[in-house]
């Protein structure tokens, strides 16, 4: 009981129990919509939401990590922003400068033998996405060029200089994307592929994760690790916290934005990499003109997780759980565009969780009032405000 | 697994597969997906379109196994895009039908193979651009210009037979004409195409052959206002817009109709290689909606003719490396990067 | 007796604290009220039920013997009430004109009629002698002079009831006076007046009657004509309170910290805001700056401590030059600074506790290792100072900075800095804001590091704290230093000619 | 010549989006609440007008279809405005979540109405272009200024200058705009005067509702002949319009034009002698509006300074 109590006490709990609410809000608005668009098959259509990559059995649970994949990475890249203070909307713009240095890595650069070879084209994918954040976190720093600005116009700039590399470096101008990359720069299965499979008759339908997401989870712990544990973490940290504070703290604070800036666009290019070191049948760089959509998902990815990088693991697999979801609806002859409905209304709700925050400690400490009648009242008095 | 099966209570005999675009794209999605919805309709068959999560061969095969798991019998498939995915599907599922529409199956390494539960099908898009382009410059127009979606096979094979219609026309006429040829980077409209287009026509150019789906849409907005005119693709696109002169027509429809026909008939064309071109009366100018005055019904016929003869050379994508290396005497192609 | 208004039994709450209970206010017509108690007794808050800010959950308002019901600030507004509040209501880029007539524009048509209002503003400022500029902006500024636009905003609405609250903290002895002669002007012409304030003299001075808070409970009313100011005093606090401090004679020894020739440009006005400074700190003496409020010592200790930029001169530390020196560089080299705004500077208000005590530390040795920080470090750290300085919070070392109050901020800002065992100490207006108690506290300390031998610089708009501890005082006036005094040898009203730049004497540091 | 006054009739097709939707960003963040989702808002109105097209094109026409089609526009952007407005103000919530909410809601939703209410279940929506102006009467006639404002134009480009007209009277002119402006840098003092802080910020976000609305229907009118749930990405871009133009009306105005006009040129280079024969590709023709854009900031922002309560809740009982 009194575990339960101390548990419930906890500031986590209340975000988390905010998240919540937000999710099941969400569902039942994806409920209603189903309901609006085809009545009939509405409720088995909310159970194929509820049950997600898990329709797909074994690989589409794979599949769910799969997406995610570059989820986890452009969210932690928007998350360590906004811890720092800083909103970048860049992440499309450096998943896809990332993306094209692992192509052109994996396919030029052959010498490498197997292991070095993916690990060199994340490395380019990670500096490159880097220097992507790094000349917007420069002019921030130096000529207080507002940081939306600079990622936004970084964004197209990305977009046109890939679709230049990729038609002059590494094209396969039959289908208009670039070309595969050697064997060798192949992101490893880590033998995720023995795990994720259905099986289909003779044939066993292999899911496309690889041992991407054992790197992303690896660095989303790292990061946290960064953020939470280290000397450079504090300093960021109280830079977005307080800009003139750290300042008068002696912290750098224009190294401070530049090195977050950098950190943000090498995470988002290591997104890019992750998701494009894959063989012939896995994705390709397409020359279009459209951002990656990847990259936005990261701003939603980041604000469903609290930008808490352990937090933005599991809004990264929820938002790939429900969009696997999506992919199943349209059996039911629902249009995938209901789970984007869907996610958004969650996205929504989920700003209202600070209001739920307050609210849950009040009605918490009622009950707990009630039950015990004891004057606990006084140690429970939690302020939140401040003097401005 | 079973239950999952079991809980989906409607299976779907027919199914396509779309590829990076949807079933409305104005393309080969859309002429699939009519062919597809007309064959069922007319035959009390239950259809259903898939669409992939993301642009990669796996992300087709899922739907492949979606469509599958819920009763597909026969697939199919637009896009060459889908090349490789076929070629596994085809094993994978043997006692699926898969009609692949603008490719043939074939592995990495381009080894093509297509078994007997497969079929192909490409058409002669250089056939009817050559048509679009012989006729415009038939009809007058000295100044034209070719936009195409992506320098993908069909389209540069449309982009060819434009060129070489176009010379073909003025040399018999004497006369020089101008091209310019683009390649927009896309199948949707932007603002982007609209201008270049609009500027293109406030720099002379007459008449814009649009060569892909969506982009369409910005082309002929940038005609509306500059007065000018539109060549549509795929399918007669003249109800879209009064600018459109005519069409370059493939028979996406009637293709997917025939093999779903032969599907139905148990007369699949397991195996074959389909390339529909005036021959098989695969592809064809929209003459009855066009607004052409002088190149009449009978020039089309006579033109057509001499297709099927198979007198007419026309280069396609394997033969020249870009539009410029095409032979011709009478007109100056002018590449816009 | 007439009362003009009357605020029987307000009580107030917020979530966790009951700011006003059963609190009983009454004001005479034409009369000075002066509303007096320790920080935190509830003036404000009753003030701006008052004010129509907040609705209190008990308790009724009347105005000339009629219950009013004042919902809002408008309401409040049509019943002929204004307030200058503690921390201006003004908007910093909009100019006094436009900050008197929001909320009660005339308009034509849709069109602001501008003229109209600056010419009645212009009348109004003569009248009361304000010499208000009605087109500058507000952040141009100096404190003052905005505290005059509060004024006339009151002025302007035709209030009858003028809440001033706290009015004086923020200026200068000769402001005072002036204030002070302004209220007087008022109140002949027939205005009633609610004046709040910690300090007894200004009281003493100028007030009719006085009623005392404390923690939220009305004390009583008296007639201050005839009550001393212990009495009151000790109404307030509920005990006996003495702020003269004790303090040794000073035993200088070498110089510590020196400033030659310092100048700074405003990055605003492009004007030089600090002229020529040039001063010596040496060891076991407390350097005091006076000067009224927008004389360049905010830019001054920027300059000094590295957040803001200089022009000339030379900075030595100990015998190092730190001119150019990183803050970082100046923290290590034995700097310390108390800022003068511990919300913008001073803390990180959305970390707790145990990380802003080792905001200064988290990267020496001992709090890290390899760059990873030892967390339990800096809270054993942390518990201790807590300890030691008597810093009152709620969960300890885990206190969220900003659920804290303003005194055991500024305490805990304290704390990090002496322990940083500086060779000098930069303390920018330490007990801005604070009750006596907080004060008297943090007045001890500074005396104990003098006396421990550190080198402090003082900069404080304070007399009586300039007068209390002071070894030497520096009188600062439009960037430059304009006397240097011994604070046994000079007294307030001289001081405060100095600050208002009435007199001058050559400067020998 | 007829090449130059293409370009400056394209450059108001993208320049008077830009500029009617950063206007409306503008108001909204000088009430003090940020408005990410003008890309959304852009799509429901876009989507919102052009669905109205397409289902009245049978009965109407020309200038007074396209003016009811602005108001749909404009009424449902408010609308969808609003889920902001109640988020951001009401709930106190985090402006960037919701922000980010309404984005991913709007071109989702758009293609499931258009799918669900077109009898053809097809996600673009039709319309015919019945709206463009071939010459205005009188003023087309003007040598070099006719060809230029008045030749192969739409309506929507006057409506958008008298919004900015409007737009710079109403905000330093007007009670409102000045009882708007102190929301955004202090609404403690503006509620200390009376004014209802909660009611001025909605106002603010409703009238980026409209104006973003109407600026998505401008912004598809004249460049396409269709509407596919995409507005390009517009309502960024005119979010870093209005930052680049200070949250100034006149600023923007000018940033907008400087960035049409880039736009424009950047697409219609084929076409001009000099720049069509230039060794570049396309592609970096195509990030010349960007990179310029970011040279222009990076000597320009030195000042640049945010309304300073814009983003943070407004919280009465606060301090
Ligand atoms: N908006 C609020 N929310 C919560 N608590 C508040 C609020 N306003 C005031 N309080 C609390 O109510 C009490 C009385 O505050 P008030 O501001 O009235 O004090 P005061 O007498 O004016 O003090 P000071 O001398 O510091 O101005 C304090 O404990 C304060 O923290
Ligand atoms: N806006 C607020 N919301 C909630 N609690 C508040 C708020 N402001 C102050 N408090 C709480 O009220 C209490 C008193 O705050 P306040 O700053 O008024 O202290 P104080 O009594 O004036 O003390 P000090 O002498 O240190 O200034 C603190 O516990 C603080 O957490
Ligand atoms: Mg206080
Ligand atoms: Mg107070």
């Amino acid at each position: 009981m009194n575990l339960i109590k101390n548990v419930t006490a906890k500031e986590g709990y209340h975000k988390i129990m905010g998240s919540v609410s937000a999710i099941i809000i969400g569902l039942i608005f994806g409920f209603l919509v189903l309901l609006l668009a085809n009545s009939s098959n509405a409720f088995e259509g909310f159970i194929t939401i509820v049950a997600g990559g898990f329709t797909g059995g074994g690989r589409g649970v794979g599949q769910v990590l799969y997406f995610a994949t570059p989820l986890i990475l452009t969210g932690l890249s928007v998350g360590v922003a906004f811890k720092t203070g800083m909103f970048n909307i860049g992440a499309p713009g450096q998943f896809v400068m990332g993306a094209v240095s692992a192509v052109y890595v994996g396919v030029h650069v052959t010498f490498l033998p197997a292991p070095f070879h993916w690990i060199i084209a994340l490395l380019a994918a990670a500096i490159v996405g880097g220097i992507w954040g790094f000349i917007p976190g420069m002019l921030k720093a130096f000529f207080n060029v507002h940081e939306v600005i600079a990622t936004i116009m970084m964004n197209y700039i990305g977009m046109y200089l890939c679709n230049f590399i990729v038609k002059k470096t590494v094209y396969n101008s039959l289908k208009n994307i670039s070309l595969d990359v050697k064997s060798s720069a192949v992101i490893p299965k880590a033998g995720l592929d023995k795990i994720f499979v259905t099986l289909h008759g003779n044939y066993s339908d292999v899911s496309t994760v690889n041992g991407g997401i054992l790197i992303a989870f690896g660095i989303a712990v790292f990061i946290y690790f960064i953020m939470e544990k280290t000397t450079l973490g504090y300093e960021l940290k109280a830079v977005g916290f307080n800009k003139n504070a750290s300042k008068y703290a002696g912290i750098n604070e224009k190294r401070n934005i530049i090195l977050a800036m950098t950190i943000a666009g090498a995470l988002a290019g290591l997104g890019g990499g992750l998701l494009f070191l894959s063989g012939p049948s896995g994705r390709h760089l397409a020359v279009v003109d459209v951002l990656a959509m990847e990259g936005f998902n990261g701003i939603s990815v980041a604000l469903l997780g609290l930008s808490n990088p352990i937090g933005i693991i599991f809004s990264a697999i929820f938002i790939s759980y429900l969009a696997q979801s999506g992919t199943y609806l349209q059996t039911l002859n629902y249009m995938p565009e209901v789970v984007d409905i869907i996610i958004a209304v969650i996205i929504y709700f989920s700003a209202f969780a600070l209001v739920i925050r307050q609210v849950l400690p009040k009605l918490r400490k009622k009950f707990y009032e009630r039950k015990s009648q004891l004057p606990t009242a006084s140690e429970e008095k939690e302020s939140n405000g401040g003097e401005k | 697994n079973d239950d999952g099966e079991e809980a989906a209570t409607d299976t779907f005999e027919v199914a396509m597969v779309t590829d990076t675009g949807t079933i409305d794209d104005k393309s080969f999605n859309q002429g699939t997906w009519e062919g597809v919805k007309e064959f069922a309709e007319d035959n009390d068959l239950t259809y259903k379109y898939y669409q992939p999560t993301e642009d990669s061969a796996d992300a087709r095969m899922e739907q492949i196994d979606l469509a599958v798991t819920n009763g597909a019998k026969v697939v199919a498939t637009p896009g060459f895009l889908f090349e490789d995915t076929i070629f596994e599907a085809q094993d994978k599922y043997p006692d699926v039908k898969f009609i692949l529409i603008d490719g043939n199956p074939h592995d990495a390494d381009y080894n093509y193979r297509t078994e007997d539960n497969a079929v192909g099908i490409l058409f002669a898009e250089e056939e009817v651009g050559y048509l679009a382009g012989y006729s415009a410059v038939k009809e007058g127009y000295t100044k034209l210009g070719f936009m195409g979606g992506m320098a993908v096979p069909p389209v540069v094979r449309y982009g060819y037979g434009y060129v070489k219609g176009a010379n073909d026309a003025a040399k018999e006429m004497g006369i020089d004409v101008e091209m310019k040829y683009h390649y927009t980077g896309g199948f949707t409209a932007s603002p982007d195409i609209q201008t270049k287009a609009a500027s293109w026509y406030a720099a002379g150019t007459e008449v814009i052959f649009s060569c892909g789906g969506g982009i369409f849409d910005s082309i002929s907005a940038a005609a509306e206002s500059s007065e000018a005119d539109v060549i549509g693709v795929d399918v007669d696109q003249s109800s879209q817009s009064d600018t459109v002169i005519t069409s370059a027509m493939k028979g996406l429809k009637v293709a997917v109709v025939k093999a779903l026909e032969a599907y139905k008939n148990d007369e699949f064309p397991g195996g074959e290689a389909w390339v529909l071109g005036a021959k098989e009366d695969g592809i064809a100018l929209a003459m009855e909606t066009s607004q052409f005055e002088v190149f009449t019904q009978e020039d089309y016929d006579a033109l057509y003719e001499e297709l099927i003869s198979g007198d007419i050379k026309i280069p396609v994508d394997t033969d020249v490396e870009s539009a410029k290396d095409i032979d011709v005497t009478n007109v100056t192609v002018e590449i816009v990067e | 007796m007439e009362y003009v208004i009357e605020m029987l039994n307000i009580r107030k709450e917020f979530p966790g604290i009951v700011a006003n209970d059963d609190v009983s206010v009454r004001l005479i017509k034409g009369e000075i009220h002066a509303l007096l108690g320790e920080n935190g007794a509830g003036k404000s808050t009753l003030m701006s039920v008052l004010f129509g800010m907040y609705r209190p959950e008990k308790g009724i308002i009347k105005k000339n013997g009629i219950e009013i019901n004042i919902k809002d600030p408008n309401e409040a507004n049509r019943q002929g009430i204004g307030m200058v509040h503690q921390h201006f209501k003004l908007v910093e880029n909009f100019t006094a004109l436009q900050n008197i007539i929001l909320g009660v524009e005339d308009t034509k048509n849709g069109v602001l009629l501008m003229d109209d209002a600056r010419t009645k503003v212009v009348e109004l400022s003569e009248k009361y002698g304000l010499m208000i500029k009605p087109d500058e902006l507000i952040e141009n500024m100096t404190v003052g002079m905005q505290q005059r636009v509060e004024i006339l905003k009151m002025l302007y609405r035709e209030n009858e009831i003028l809440i001033f609250d706290e009015p004086t903290a923020v200026l200068t002895p000769q402001e005072i006076d002036e204030l002070m002669s302004i209220m007087r002007k008022l109140v002949k012409e027939d205005k009633s007046i609610i004046f709040i304030t910690h300090k007894l003299n200004e009281i003493k001075e100028v007030a009719d009657r006085c009623t005392v808070l404390r923690k939220g409970k009305g004390i009583g009313t008296v007639d201050v004509e005839t009550t001393t100011k212990e009495e009151m005093s000790e109404m307030m606090v509920g005990r006996k309170i003495d702020l003269k401090i004790d303090k040794a004679l000073t035993k200088p020894g070498k110089i510590i910290f020196e400033v030659e020739n310092l100048s700074v440009i405003s990055k605003w006005s492009k004007k030089k805001v600090v002229n020529n400074v040039s001063l010596k700190v040496r060891q076991g003496e407390i350097v005091c700056i006076a000067g009224i409020d927008g004389n360049g010592q905010s830019d001054l200790v920027y300059a000094l401590t590295g957040i803001g930029p200089h022009l000339g001169g030379k900075i030595t530390l100990n015998g190092e030059d730190i001119t150019d020196s990183s803050i970082r560089h100046r923290n290590k080299a034995g700097m310390a600074h108390i800022p003068e705004d511990r919300h913008k500077y001073g803390l990180i208000l959305d970390y707790k506790l145990s990380k802003n005590l080792v905001l200064k530390k988290y990267f020496e040795e001992g709090f890290q290792k390899n760059k990873v920080i030892n967390y339990s470090n800096v809270k054993e750290y942390s518990d201790k100072l807590i300890e030691k300085y008597d810093v009152r919070t709620g969960q300890g070392s885990n206190t969220l900075t900003r659920s804290m109050s303003g005194g055991n901020q500024q305490k805990a800002i304290l704390a990090r800095e002496i322990e940083e065992n500086p060779e000098i100490l930069i303390a920018v207006q330490p007990t801005r804001g604070l009750d006596v108690g907080a004060i008297e506290y943090i007045h001890k300390q500074l005396v104990k590091q003098r006396d421990a031998g550190r080198a402090i610089l003082l900069i404080s708009l304070e007399l009586d704290e300039v007068m209390n501890l002071s070894d030497k005082i520096l009188v600062i006036y439009e960037g430059e230093i304009v006397a240097a005094l011994n604070p046994e040898e000079t007294n307030i009203k001289e001081l405060g000619l100095y600050m208002a730049g009435s007199k001058r004497s050559e400067v020998v540091s | 010549m007829s090449i130059f006054y293409l370009i400056v009739q394209q450059t108001m097709f993208f320049t008077i989006p830009l500029l009617v939707v950063a206007l409306g960003g503008m108001f909204t963040e000088r009430g003090g609440v940020t408005n990410i989702a003008l890309d959304g808002t852009m799509i429901i109105g876009a989507f919102a007008g052009i669905l109205f097209i397409n289902q009245t094109q049978d009965t109407m026409s020309g200038t007074t279809q396209l003016l009811l089609a602005m108001l749909v526009a404009v009424g449902i952007g408010i609308i969808f405005s609003l889920f902001l407005a109640f988020s951001a103000i009401n709930m106190k919530a985090d402006q960037i979540i919701g922000g980010t909410a309404l984005n991913l809601f709007a071109p989702a939703f758009a293609i499931f109405a258009a799918r669900t209410i077109q009898t053809n279940g097809v996600q673009q929506i039709q319309f015919n272009n019945t709206f463009r102006i071939s010459k205005v009467p009188v003023l087309g006639d003007i040598p070099f200024i006719g060809d230029m404002f008045f030749k192969s134009c739409y309506i929507t480009t006057y409506i958008g200058i008298l919004i900015l007209l409007v737009a710079t009277f109403v905000l330093y002119k007007t009670k409102f705009g000045l009882r708007l402006r102190s929301c955004g840098e202090h609404p403690q003092a503006a509620d200390s005067v009376g004014i209802n802080v909660y009611r001025m910020r909605y106002s603010g976000v409703m009238i980026s509702g409209a104006l973003g609305g109407l600026g998505g229907l401008i912004f598809v009118i004249p460049t396409s002949t269709s509407f596919n749930a995409d507005v390009a990405g517009y309502g960024f871009l005119a979010l870093a319009v209005m930052i680049c133009g200070q949250w100034k009306p006149m600023r923007i105005f000018i940033v907008s034009i400087f960035f049409g006009s880039m736009k424009a040129l950047a697409a219609s280079y084929s076409a001009v002698p000099f720049l069509a024969n230039a060794p570049i590709t396309s592609d970096f023709y195509k990030m010349v509006p960007f990179i310029a854009t970011l040279i222009v900031m990076a000597f320009t922002s030195k000042n640049s300074r945010a309304p300073k309560a814009v983003a943070q809740p407004y919280d009465k009982g606060s301090r």
